[in-house]
């Protein structure tokens, strides 16, 4: 029965679409409107959803948005998985904002730390993505999201294309609660090629003036992977995908797995791989596995996000991609982490750095980033119940206790021991437990993927197998093993190095048969990325600052 | 830059090398070459001259060299090396290459 | 970016000087020059740059032409070549054009005049600097510059904005090696020029005399080391010679 | 689509893959240690080549010199030393009637040896011009980004072939200097088709400043390299003439337009995208150069 009580959520939502009036023509507004719109239909105190991951954003929203002043707007708990834009950093920078929860700071890593120096940046927590939609559901259910969309129809029903990403996992948990969803859209069209988002579940639609922000985030030009990085991706073929049989996983971005995926027609088919390792994946639609996929590798790719570029080739190849009836790429961003949770046999990514103890971070004190969505997949999900054969063979290897369970999901950490400008990569403490950073993440070090979940690094000098180490003293050792000639290496015991490696702990690229001298780009199976075009039969269609023809 | 010379005690090289001296590597950003010559030097020692355009990691040059000059007999050679910021393991690659040169020739 | 720096002396004035009366058959078309003069009684052929100018496609092939004409109906006639050119304008259109190909094309068109018996004889009168210099002038048999020229790659202010060396590192450095420095003396001093005619000269009977004694082989090497402004280049070639003899 | 890529490789690594196996004998090697004085005075690391490996060695059992420049070194720029190894081999080539080749790969002038690399360049210039005036064949390979410029890019207009790949560029005015002179509207450098297509191989086959077009391969210049290494081209008065001609017409064909599809229509491409996309001798089979 229905009370006055319970509909209080119902009828607030009312009085907030009553004071839009006659600002909208029925769900539409005209671009000049937003500003004001927004001051009437957001509340002091509300929790506010900003539509934006590292690949998609709500970008002219979010700018209307950053015009209004604190007198309009104050009190804002602001949820968002990605502070990516200016002006996203200039709500803050006006003391707007109450409090946020996001995932992610990628290219305003530097403002945000600005932001938390002077105080100005009162942060709840950093979660991954699919921790922060579960809170969606939770207790950080949004009353207002202001999200993107390519395309609506005249009933307000929304075409998401390629970059689906995150939209349903704000647009369900805001629509079912009374909240209200905004959505931004690049065209009003009379037909779309497929409802995504129903009408039912979009309260206001502005036709934005420019297209939404949409970065190329997954695309690596082969022409930048150094024989150093043929090297680690050769080590981490045999050692790793051609020891435990690989069938499914996923791939963080970057030159190093870019190189695996770019060896697998010619060095994997070489070692007779084909069909026995990487069927199944969970990635977004990598312009470098498009070698891979014509050369009959790849089973099926289910993705987080689109990448720009690849809308016709995904489309051609929807015998691989997940694609919908219009015949358009599909990707959702809580699913896709889901599976990469779940269902994969191995998470392979880098970090920029790596303590003693195997945590890896990309924080700093002058950049704080996030996480993002490695850590839902570089994981051990101990929900786990479904055997597969490298899910056994790595839980075997971990020497379970009694109660613990008999697989292993493997989590791979490769990286090169120092980055560019000479940064050791392997210290001794992360930058991110640094007291100040702690003080305002309250009291949690901002670790991206745990030691304890990492079974494997792999670097230029060899792999460790970390899940194989009996003792915090055998791991560190292991770790000192493959950290080359950082200030971590150099602390290395000749003696525990080849005591471990006698073990098979530690394996030099030599112990899993690969002579370093072979290791050379030519190996590749373009080395650039016309290259990638010729592959895709003149399907790939990449963004103008890689073309250089 | 900074220069520093060392030896480093090694067993004897192969007697019969394909060639008197090899050359890996450029001289460019992030790269390094390095001269192998061998001849006329005492046969139980690796001996090291670097020249670096970045300086403050003698530490890891040494313990490259040395672990180089541990694990192949290179002892009676001369190593140059000119270097313009070259990570660690560019240093062992080119060592390697240049080594290969030297005792199994060009290809 | 800096305009070419506007002239000292006018076109007219130092052909006049060079030629005397004879200079007023050249003809000055967009400050590139092109004619006959005599020298000491004897016809010379005059392709040139005046004002600072750029080169572009066009000018190189007027220059072209001239020479050609000159190999045609003047045989054997001493070409003398004078230049005042701030280099190649950096345009677009000419580069895609082939700027290096029309330059090259004039080269090849002096080197026939050379082997077909015409002296080549360079006058640096006004700047004498980058590719402008390299794409005629410095082809000649022997080349001259006014003292008053600035002959060289570029001023040191320049190189250090290239090279992001601190202009007080290469000026001290250019006190020991003259190839750093710019002007008409120290280039002479790398061997690169002859000599330098100086405002007292009697620069056409220096002119005369230049015609007369020179010969088409490439001394320069020899110059540069003797005098001492650089001193491994000929050393080195030699020692390319004498390993490839082996 | 994958193997070894010319451009990629080094100076010392393209010229073992050119001559025949074992053949290559380095003149001033590394060993003799003559290294840049200048650089070395500037805090600036020396190389023992100076950035130009030189020698001699059989191509298909010929006889050749060849010299290669290391473009990651102060960008292939030609200094005091760099220039006489240059000057000297052509020199040497004369004398002995040899084939001389030269893979380019070089900004110009080193700026940081002031004007000795200019007169070296002039001097190597008239060393290539005896070659030729000698029926010695002189080749200039162009076929890496950093390509011919400056100086580099003129002295490779004087060889009597030029070949290169589609990653070659030749010219003397950079993107760069360019952009900085005519502003990003007249010519953005970051605009890579722009720059290749204003600066590249294929145009300059296309507008015959290239005599061969090949894979960004060894063995494709390799290839190349064996058909032009017994000819030369002579300079004569027919010659020049007919190349005086052939360059007006072209400016007058092509000197109002700064759009290179236009070029390239007017020098028979058809298929635009095709033939940016194509390679070597399938772009030459699509272009019909000339007709």
């Amino acid at each position: 029965m229905i009370t006055a009580k319970s509909a209080t959520r119902r009828q607030n939502k009312a009085q907030r679409i009553e004071r839009v009036g006659k600002l909208a023509r029925g769900k539409f507004v005209s671009p000049d409107k937003v500003p004001e719109i927004l001051r009437r239909i957001i509340e002091p105190g509300d929790i506010l959803c900003l539509e934006g991951d590292n690949q998609k954003q709500a970008d002219f929203l979010a700018n209307q948005l950053a015009t209004l002043e604190k007198k309009d707007l104050r009190d804002i708990h602001l949820v968002m998985s990605c502070i990516t834009l200016p002006a996203h950093i200039e709500l803050f920078k006006k003391g707007m904002i109450k409090q946020v929860d996001f995932c992610y700071a990628g290219p305003q890593g530097g403002a945000v730390a600005d932001l938390v120096k002077a105080k100005k940046f009162p942060v709840g927590a950093i979660h991954t993505y699919n921790e922060l939609y579960a809170r969606y559901y939770i207790d950080l259910t949004p009353r207002v999201a202001l999200i993107a969309a390519p395309k609506a129809d005249r009933k307000g029903n929304l075409f998401l294309a390629a970059n689906t990403e995150e939209t349903p996992a704000i647009v369900e948990p805001t629509a079912f609660s009374d909240g209200i969803v905004f959505a931004q859209v690049n065209e009003i069209v009379d037909k779309l090629p497929r409802i995504d988002i129903p009408a039912d579940q979009v309260d206001l639609v502005v036709e934005a003036p420019y297209p939404m922000h949409l970065q190329a985030l997954f695309t690596r030009d082969p022409a930048a992977i150094t024989d150093v990085q043929v090297l680690m991706a050769m080590v981490a073929l045999r050692g790793i995908y051609e020891k435990y049989e690989v069938q499914s996983l996923n791939h963080g971005v970057g030159f190093n797995t870019a190189a695996i995926e770019l060896l697998l027609p010619t060095y994997g088919e070489r070692l007779g791989l084909k069909g026995k390792i990487c069927k199944y994946w969970m990635v977004n639609p990598l312009p470098t596995l498009i070698p891979a996929i014509e050369s009959g590798w790849v089973e099926s790719v289910f993705a987080v996000g689109g990448e720009v570029g690849m809308e016709r080739y995904t489309a051609a190849r929807s015998d691989v991609f997940f694609t919908g009836r219009d015949g358009s790429f599909h990707s959702n961003r809580a699913m896709g982490q889901l599976a990469g949770h779940y269902a994969i046999d191995m998470f392979i990514g880098a970090s920029l750095q790596i303590d003693i103890n195997g945590n890896s971070s990309t924080v700093s004190k002058n950049r704080i980033t996030g996480f993002g969505g490695a850590p839902n997949m570089g994981c051990q999900p101990t929900g786990r119940r479904h055997p597969t054969k490298a899910w056994l063979k790595a839980g075997a290897e971990a020497n379970p206790g009694p109660g613990s369970p008999p697989g292993r999901k493997l989590v791979v950490q490769m990286v090169e021991t120092f980055q560019a400008g000479r940064v050791p990569t392997f210290v001794e403490e992360l930058d991110a437990s640094d007291p100040s950073i702690r003080k305002a993440l309250h009291g949690v070090t901002p670790v991206m993927i745990y030691g304890d979940d990492v079974t494997h690094i792999v670097t230029e000098e060899g792999i460790a197998n970390l899940a194989a180490c009996r003792s915090v003293a055998e791991r560190q050792a292991a770790i000192r093993a493959v950290a080359g000639y950082t200030p971590v290496g150099l602390k290395r015991k000749k003696r525990e190095t080849e005591d471990l490696r006698a073990r098979g702990i530690v394996q030099l690229p030599e112990d899993v048969g690969v002579r370093p001298s072979e290791a050379s780009r030519s190996l590749l199976a373009t080395q650039d990325i016309k290259g990638l075009v010729r592959w895709s039969n003149g399907l790939y269609d990449p963004p103008s600052q890689f073309v250089d023809w | 830059m900074e220069k520093f010379t060392k030896a480093f005690p090694s067993k004897p090289l192969p007697t019969k090398t394909a060639k008197p001296w090899a050359l890996a590597g450029v001289v460019g950003s992030g790269n390094l070459e390095v001269l192998l010559e061998s001849g006329g030097r005492p046969k139980d020692a690796m001996e090291c001259h670097v020249e670096t355009s970045i300086p403050g990691y003698k530490a890891s040059w040494l313990a490259a060299l040395a672990d180089f000059a541990h694990h192949y007999p290179a002892g009676g050679t001369k190593v140059t090396i000119n270097d313009q910021g070259a990570p660690p393991v560019l240093v062992t690659l080119r060592l390697r290459q240049a080594y290969d040169h030297l005792t199994k020739g060009d290809k | 970016m800096k305009k070419p720096t506007p002239k000292k002396t006018s076109a007219r004035a130092v052909l006049a000087r060079l030629f005397g009366a004879s200079a007023k058959a050249i003809a000055i078309e967009k400050s590139v020059l092109t004619g006959y003069a005599s020298v000491g009684g004897g016809k010379v052929c005059v392709i040139g740059t005046s004002n600072g100018t750029y080169i572009d496609n066009e000018a190189a092939l007027r220059l072209a032409a001239h020479v050609i004409d000159c190999i045609e109906k003047n045989p054997k006639t001493p070409i003398v070549m004078l230049v005042d050119s701030a280099g190649q304008e950096p345009n677009r259109v000419a580069e895609m054009l082939g700027l290096a190909s029309y330059f090259g094309h004039l080269l090849s068109c002096l080197e026939l005049a050379r082997r077909k018996g015409h002296k080549l004889i360079t006058v640096a009168t006004g700047q004498a600097v980058g590719g402008a210099f390299l794409c005629y002038g410095m082809f000649a048999d022997r080349i001259y510059a006014l003292d008053s020229a600035t002959v060289g790659l570029m001023p040191i202010s320049a190189m250090s904005a290239v090279t992001k060396i601190p202009a007080a590192v290469l000026q001290k450095l250019s006190k020991t090696m003259p190839s750093l420095e710019f002007g008409a003396a120290p280039f002479a001093l790398l061997g690169g020029v002859e000599a330098v005619w100086s405002a007292k000269d009697d620069v056409q009977a220096k002119l005369e005399q230049a015609i007369a004694t020179a010969t088409s082989e490439d001394n320069r090497a020899e110059l540069g080391k003797k005098r001492g402004g650089r001193k491994l280049a000929l050393d080195i070639r030699k020692k390319v010679l004498a390993e490839s003899a082996r | 689509m994958s193997g070894v890529l010319f451009h990629e490789q080094t100076a010392r690594q393209r010229i073992a893959a050119l001559a025949d196996a074992g053949s290559f004998v380095e003149l001033l090697a590394p060993p003799e240690r003559i290294t840049s004085p200048y650089l070395a005075q500037l805090g600036i690391p020396v190389s023992f080549d100076d950035g130009i490996v030189i020698g001699h060695a059989k191509i298909g059992g010929k006889k050749v010199y060849l010299a290669a420049q290391v473009g990651q070194f102060v960008g292939g720029a030609v200094g005091e030393i760099h220039g006489a190894k240059l000057t000297g081999l052509f020199k040497a080539a004369a004398r002995d009637r040899v084939p001389c080749i030269l893979l380019v790969e070089s900004g110009g002038v080193r700026l940081h040896e002031g004007s000795a690399g200019e007169i070296a360049i002039a001097e190597t210039m008239r060393a290539i011009f005896e070659c030729r005036a000698l029926k010695v064949p002189t080749i200039a390979v162009i076929a890496t980004d950093i390509g011919a410029y400056g100086g580099i890019g003129i002295l490779s207009t004087c060889c009597d072939h030029r070949i290169m790949t589609e990653h070659g560029r030749l010219g003397i005015s950079g993107p760069i200097v360019i952009e900085k002179w005519m502003g990003k509207k007249a010519y953005n450098s970051a605009d890579r088709a722009l720059v290749w297509k204003t600066s590249g191989g294929k145009t300059k086959y296309l507008l015959g400043d290239a005599d061969a077009l090949v894979h960004d391969a060894p063995e494709a210049v390799r290839d190349a390299l064996t058909k032009l290494i017994g000819k030369s081209k002579p300079v004569n008065l027919g010659s020049v003439k007919a190349r005086q001609k052939e360059l007006q017409n072209r400016l007058k064909r092509f000197g109002a337009t700064d759009d290179p599809n236009v070029v390239w229509k007017g020098m028979g491409v058809r298929n635009i995208e095709a033939a940016s996309l194509a390679s070597g001798p399938e772009f030459a089979a699509l272009a019909k150069r000339g007709k």
